[in-house]
């Protein structure tokens, strides 16, 4: 399955991604209008480690701890990819409590939220792939070591 | 006023046309004059001319010198300077018929020289190279005359006309000879000058061309290196000094010469057997300059033969057919079939392949 | 500082409705321009420092800010223009010689702009690309002057060395150290795809991009930095420069700060020393001198690779040109004066050499005259620009050209033109890690090799509009080419007729 | 085809469900329910009181969930295991099994207090029945007493506080959520409730009980209309103990969910599984826990194999706002290093010890917990972690550049 995957050699740390991921779930089509003088709630988020960043989003895993965890039921996996069902969420944050990547984080509302490969939004690619200025978050399908 | 011949590149259409025979059978200049009325409309009266092969047989040792001159006294000029250099065996006016569809000729003469072995031993080169750096010299540098047949037991014969016209002008049917070529001109920016109509000359070496190519600039510069002037801007021109070049100067086969002007594509020689696509790749680098781009169909005589050879795309029209040991070359079936209705055999070369005719040796 | 008198250059417009202060332009701009202000909550900008590279504007998410020549300008005066008189405060504040880079900015005349160039209509046929084979192939290296055979009569097919090119184009030189590792990597990269060369410049040849030497053209120049036996076998051809157009009868200074790690190492020299060319080669004060080197160079690399001299476009170029064809080079370069450069003296960048065109046909047909012209391949570069550019100057007589400028912009330089500062936001002219990220060799090579084969299409568009199919009929062909608002000595010097001729 | 009988329908029951149906999709499966609710999530009771999701909402699983799994719901209370005859008996009636899985929950723990049947509106806070039940016994100007400052008593004031005049809450431990959290961060939280007005009795316990107010062993008297007992809450063992299991504060389990019994398994609140974190078995009444144990205890019943062997105690809870996730387990002071790290509002302390990190509580922000809690679960050795930035921040920089490229599936 495709996934976004960071580079961190490319990984120029400008935070562009998050606010493409941003805008991209934010539902509105101008980005001004989208993140003007708002907190942002990105579903990927530059780390930085010395001089080096990386941008961390939900892996999807095969065997996914927040989906088991999840008290209220509304972590599932749909076609490989992991989904929060928001109007289910409670915002426990025990994914939270147990996404071994910290790439789950609560949202605008209180419920929790993550990277959901923009499947459902507008944007086709996921927004921080499309919007990275230097090929550092690419969507690929890779094998992946277990 | 429009710029004639050598003051201005002339790019033209045409008709060619070309005959044969294998044996080295006499075959009568009306015969080539004829094959050219059928294709009247590819020449529009600016132009026409012919080279015939094995025409001078008596004097077959001499190189024959058709020249035109604007004046007497150019022609006075120009017959010292012959002397200075050759022995004058026979100079002569060319038979012409008055007709009044050929108007305004200059003064034709013919001579048959042979080289001062004292001037070809003191330029240490042989007579050909003599003889080319004489035309060469004369018409660079005589103004008002003209060289435009030097070789030997041949000859050009042009004019500004339509083709039929000039060969009965110049009564083509009192000669004999085993190969003929013929020209038919459609320049677009030439008032029509005597020197600027085809067949292209030197030495033994003719050239009637239809086309326009695009590669003119490139191959001119390039051939310029070699002490060739090309005074007269056409294609048939520096066709002709470009076969010169390779066939005589470089001693390229036939078949080499024109895989160097009609060099095949890159693709082409990369799929070639190894031996092959060596000696393809190396014709084409070294001789790069001298690719030829842009239509033409052309037939190159020499004493030998003729090739006809279409460019590597085949933009322009040519076929050949056979009859008994007779070949035919021509833009159109019907020039051929005018020639000899039974003909047979007919073939289109492909682009870039040259078909070459030998005529039995001895025969001339 | 009231001592500096000048005002910024550029402003930095920033559109505070569309601005969502997400601080791209501050963490992209090295030159510390952007701040944000957390009292204001706004972005706010230091204009003395912006280069307008214009980083920031490519990079800012919701087309917030554009960059602006500053609008202040001093009392107008036709003899004293303001940058003349700002390049006065500028040495009366430093007491220095003016530093700049790239290619020459100044509006002197560009010939390629007014040569026009031919097509077929009605007389003979253009020719369609998409349908027909269009040839691009070039050899260069000297051609041999006589066909030999053996005795059987078959051909002796063995040429001199060459360097085959998929089209008549090259990445010209620029070291490792006057641009960055991954510059370079993108390059390599590009040109092994395109199947066309590039130059290491003076800077040596890193290890990592021996795979590529195949299409690596490396330099000696009079610093020798890097030149040793494997990095000479490494390459498809050997560049002896003499000059460059930016600079000509000028060395090159990459200071000590810059010489650390594999630039030290690939250049040979230690950490922290200043990299210092001189301005001529010591060992060629003459022609003579200079035909030993060459057989220096070919003895040293088994008669395999051809020899490129590279000569910058000075007056007598012709004649220079003619000695070089004479020398045993197989293949000259002329860098004509707009060619870009990591830093020159500015009074040297703008007031010495001539146009590349010029000497581009005054050389071609010097060469032709003398009957040379087939010693020797014949690469022309100083601001090719664009395929047009290519088509004229191959017309003109070049065999190929060097493009290097465009292929900066191609990698997302904006010719701001401060390479000398090593503070390239866009990874390029620098060495500082965190900028030399930036630039992802997958995507500058991807880019290089997008505008290459851009070109490549032009050019055959433009072959295929005169009816030419390959680019050796195109060599030369100067009747393709007409001037415009040309002089007649000009149009003598090119060669070509004026347009309506 | 074997025939399986899950007893409970929570979380562990429909953990496994999905886990016999991963390796099992034909066999027979039925489920016996003492509650008559599909599976429902527990933990939204509170969640419910406060408005924040409603009873559809609160379905575990989708409403076709037994239906897809084909699996048989019988809302019954099972009586008996006969493992010689593999039955089950439930109502009046009877179920074969192969496999048996008991997944019988808790009960909440009701202590003996004096008085207590003189209290007309007791509640006690575990199920579905109770919350709406509570719910109704609510009125605006209620004063509620809620027994137990744990989990289910502060998430039960949660949960109503907006709804009733007030909420007091009383402790014998000394501190609010006595099992999760440390004293320093327990004084952080309960402070939070008190802003938000909640009161606290600690230290104390109910010592008699009248029809509306608690004497306390410390004396003081509170007034309330409604109590509600959450003091803890007691595994169901007594089915498995019947039938011969060895119990001891839950159904004793291996690692792949057995009980002693052949063909036994158990899993959820039920059990006294393996905790990696004190490498001894405890009972984890956690959700996580629970659906992860009965997904292990599917597999393994239908022929597979699987086993949980990482189990540490875990939790994430909020108040009004502020989370709080914890991990692992604590030591006394002295026996390793705890950093401690204060914020606005929030506290955050690990626990370092043996070159592991053993335990951590955070209050407040939370972002990146997770991390936390992997390398507690992994056990992650922290020489190969960078220390520093391990306290700093939870995020994967704190792991060597090629673990960390590993992690994110990237080029090592």
């Amino acid at each position: 399955m495709k996934r976004v995957y960071v580079n961190e050699k490319w990984c120029l740390g400008c935070h562009l991604c998050e606010y493409n991921c941003a805008f991209a779930n934010s539902g509105m089509t101008d980005m001004v209008k989208a993140l003007k003088d708002k907190p942002i709630y990105p579903r990927v988020h530059i780390e930085q480690s010395d001089d080096i960043t990386y941008a961390v989003s939900c892996r999807h895993c095969k065997d996914p701890l927040c989906v088991k965890s999840c008290i209220a039921g509304a972590i599932s996996i749909v076609d490989g990819v992991v989904k929060i069902d928001k109007t289910k969420c409670v915002g426990c944050l025990t994914c939270v409590l147990v996404c071994p990547y910290g790439a789950v984080r609560p949202g605008p509302t209180g419920a929790a939220q993550k990277c959901e490969l923009c499947l459902e939004n507008s944007c086709g690619e996921p927004a921080c792939v499309k919007g990275c200025p230097n090929n550092a978050i690419v969507y690929e399908e890779r094998q992946e070591e277990k | 006023m429009l710029k004639r011949e050598g003051e201005i590149r002339i790019p033209s259409g045409c008709a060619i046309a070309a005959v044969i025979s294998k044996e080295g059978k006499g075959i009568r200049g009306d015969l080539i004059s004829e094959a050219m009325k059928p294709m009247h409309d590819r020449s529009n009266g600016l132009g026409g001319g012919f080279a015939g092969y094995g025409i001078y047989p008596e004097m077959r040792d001499f190189f024959a010198f058709h020249i035109f001159f604007d004046h007497r006294s150019t022609r006075k000029e120009c017959e010292a300077l012959l002397k200075e250099r050759f022995e004058i065996v026979k100079g002569e006016l060319i038979p012409t018929r008055k007709i009044p569809q050929i108007t305004d000729e200059p003064i034709i003469w013919r001579y048959f020289v042979a080289p001062l072995k004292s001037m070809l031993a003191a330029e240490q080169i042989d007579e050909n190279e003599f003889v080319a750096r004489t035309v060469v010299k004369i018409n660079t540098q005589l103004k008002g005359a003209y060289v435009f047949s030097s070789g030997k037991n041949m000859g050009c014969f042009k004019a500004v006309g339509f083709p039929e016209d000039v060969g009965e002008f110049y009564r083509l049917e009192e000669y004999e000879g085993y190969s003929w070529t013929a020209h038919g001109r459609y320049p677009t920016n030439t008032p029509g000058w005597w020197g600027g109509a085809h067949p292209f000359s030197l030495l033994d070496y003719s050239v009637v061309h239809n086309g326009e190519i695009s590669s003119y600039d490139a191959n001119r510069r390039y051939i310029e290196m070699f002490g060739y002037k090309c005074t007269l801007q056409t294609d048939t021109e520096v066709i002709t000094y470009i076969i010169d070049y390779l066939l005589r100067r470089q001693k390229l086969t036939l078949e080499e010469v024109a895989s160097v002007i009609a060099a095949p594509f890159w693709s082409t020689i990369n799929a070639k057997p190894e031996k092959e696509k060596e000696k393809l790749t190396y014709l084409r680098t070294v001789f790069s300059n001298l690719l030829i781009t842009g239509p033409f169909s052309i037939v190159f005589g020499w004493d030998g033969g003729l090739m006809a050879l279409n460019d590597r795309l085949k933009l322009r029209s040519m076929i050949t057919a056979e009859k008994d040991d007779k070949v035919f070359i021509a833009s159109e079936e019907a020039a051929i079939i005018a020639m000899e209705p039974e003909a047979e055999n007919f073939y289109a070369p492909s682009g870039g392949e040259p078909v070459i005719v030998r005529v039995k040796e001895g025969k001339f | 500082m009231i001592d500096q008198y000048i005002y910024p250059e550029f402003e930095v417009v920033r559109n505070q409705n569309r601005c969502i202060s997400c601080r791209v332009c501050e963490r992209q701009c090295a030159n510390e321009v952007h701040r944000y202000d957390t009292d204001l909550g706004v972005m706010l900008s230091d204009e003395t420092k912006c280069v307008n590279c214009q980083r920031c504007v490519s990079l800012c998410p919701t087309h917030a800010l554009k960059i602006v020549k500053s609008d202040c300008r001093l009392r107008e005066n036709a003899n004293w223009s303001d940058q003349t008189i700002k390049e006065v405060y500028k040495q009366a504040n430093s007491g220095g010689v003016l530093l700049s880079s790239m290619g020459n900015p100044t509006p002197l005349p560009v010939y390629w702009d007014k040569i026009l160039i031919n097509a077929s209509q009605v007389t003979n046929p253009p020719i369609d690309p998409l349908r027909e084979p269009m040839e691009t192939k070039v050899f260069l290296g000297k051609k041999p002057e006589k066909v030999l055979r053996r005795a059987s009569g078959e051909l002796i097919t063995q040429m001199p060395p060459q360097i085959e090119l998929s089209m008549p184009v090259m990445f010209s030189a620029m070291s490792y150290g006057s641009i960055s590792y991954n510059a370079h990597a993108s390059l390599a990269r590009a040109a092994t795809e395109l199947g066309i060369c590039y130059n290491t410049g003076e800077g040596g040849l890193h290890e990592d991009f021996y795979c590529y030497g195949e299409n690596t053209i490396v330099q000696v120049a009079s610093g020798r930095f890097g030149v040793h036996k494997n990095y000479l076998e490494a390459a498809a051809a050997v560049e002896i420069k003499m000059g460059q157009g930016a600079k000509p009868g000028i060395g090159g200074h990459l200071p000590g700060a810059k010489i650390v790690g594999d630039i030290s190492r690939t250049r040979m020299i230690p950490e922290g020393s200043d990299a210092i060319s001189p301005a001529p080669h010591h060992d060629i004060y003459s022609i003579e001198d200079l035909r030993q080197l060459v057989y220096s160079l070919k003895e040293a690399t088994d008669y395999k690779k051809p020899v490129i001299i590279k000569v910058a476009a000075v007056h007598n170029i012709a004649a220079i040109a003619s000695g070089i064809a004479r020398s045993g080079a197989d293949i000259i370069a002329i860098d004509g004066f707009r060619g870009g450069t990591g830093a020159a003296p500015t009074r040297i960048r703008d007031n010495v050499g001539i146009p590349i065109e010029l000497a581009l046909a005054a050389v071609d047909q010097r060469l032709r005259d003398e009957g040379i012209r087939n010693n020797v391949s014949l690469v022309v570069g100083g601001s090719v620009r664009s395929a047009a550019d290519v088509v004229k100057a191959v017309a003109l007589g070049a065999d190929a050209v060097y493009v290097a400028t465009a292929a900066l912009l191609a990698l997302g330089c904006h010719l701001c033109r401060t390479c000398h500062s090593g503070k390239c936001n866009w990874g390029i002219a620098t060495q500082r890690p965190d900028l030399v990220k930036r630039l992802n060799p997958d995507i500058g090579s991807r880019r290089l090799v997008n505008l290459m084969n851009a070109w490549r299409h032009e050019i055959k568009e433009l072959m295929g509009a005169m009816g030419i199919n390959s680019i050796e009929c195109l060599r030369g062909n100067r009747l393709m080419l007409r001037g415009v608002g040309l002089t007649a000595k000009e149009l003598e010097i090119l060669g070509i007729s004026h347009a309506g001729e | 085809m074997s025939k399986f009988v899950i007893i409970g329908n929570g979380v562990a029951a429909a953990g496994c469900i999905e886990g016999i149906r991963s390796i099992d999709k034909e066999s027979e499966i039925t489920v016996i329910s003492a509650e008559k609710h599909p599976v429902y999530s527990r933990p939204l009771i509170s969640y419910y009181l406060e408005g924040k999701t409603t009873l559809e909402k609160m379905n575990y699983r989708s409403e076709d969930f037994y239906e897809k799994n084909k699996a048989e719901l019988v809302y019954a209370s099972a009586e008996k295991i006969d493992l010689k005859k593999g039955e089950v008996a439930f109502g009046s009636k009877k179920t074969k099994f192969d496999k048996l899985c008991i997944a019988a929950g808790s009960s909440p723990f009701v202590p003996p207090m004096d008085g207590l049947d003189s209290v007309k509106e007791k509640f006690t806070f575990m199920t579905m029945d109770d919350s709406l039940a509570l719910e109704k016994a609510l009125k605006k100007d209620s004063r509620v007493l809620i027994v137990g400052a744990g989990l289910i008593g502060l998430k039960c004031a949660e949960g109503i506080l907006e709804r009733v005049g007030s909420v007091t809450v009383v402790d014998l431990a000394d501190r609010v959520l006595s099992s999760i959290l440390d004293n320093e961060c327990a004084a952080v939280m309960q402070k939070h409730l008190e802003s938000k007005g909640m009161k606290f009795l600690l230290s104390d316990s109910v010592a008699k009980l009248e029809t509306d107010k608690a004497v306390m062993k410390s004396g003081k008297t509170v007034e309330f209309d409604v109590l509600v007992l959450a003091v803890g809450v007691r595994a169901n063992t007594q089915l498995a103990k019947d039938a011969g299991a060895e119990v001891n504060r839950g159904i004793i389990i291996d690692t792949k969910m057995q009980t002693t019994l052949e063909n036994v398994y158990a899993a959820g609140d039920c059990t006294e599984g393996y905790d990696s974190s004190i490498d001894a078995n405890r009972v984890l009444a956690i959700l996580p826990n629970a659906y992860m144990q009965g997904f292990c205890a599917g597999v393994n019943m239908a022929g597979g194999d699987s086993s949980i062997t990482n189990a540490i105690p875990m939790n994430s809870i909020g108040f009004f706002g502020l989370h709080c996730t914890s991990a692992g387990s604590y030591f006394a002071q002295g026996e390793g290093e705890v950093y401690e790290e204060k914020s606005c509002g929030g506290i955050k302390r690990l626990y370092i010890k043996d070159n592991k990190l053993t335990g951590y509580i955070i209050i407040g922000d939370v972002t990146g917990a997770g991390i936390y809690t992997r390398i507690i679960r992994e056990k992650t050795d922290l020489s190969g972690v960078n220390i520093d930035k391990l306290k700093n921040n939870a995020t994967l920089a704190m792991f060597l550049p090629e673990t960390r490229r590993k992690m994110l599936g990237g080029v090592v």
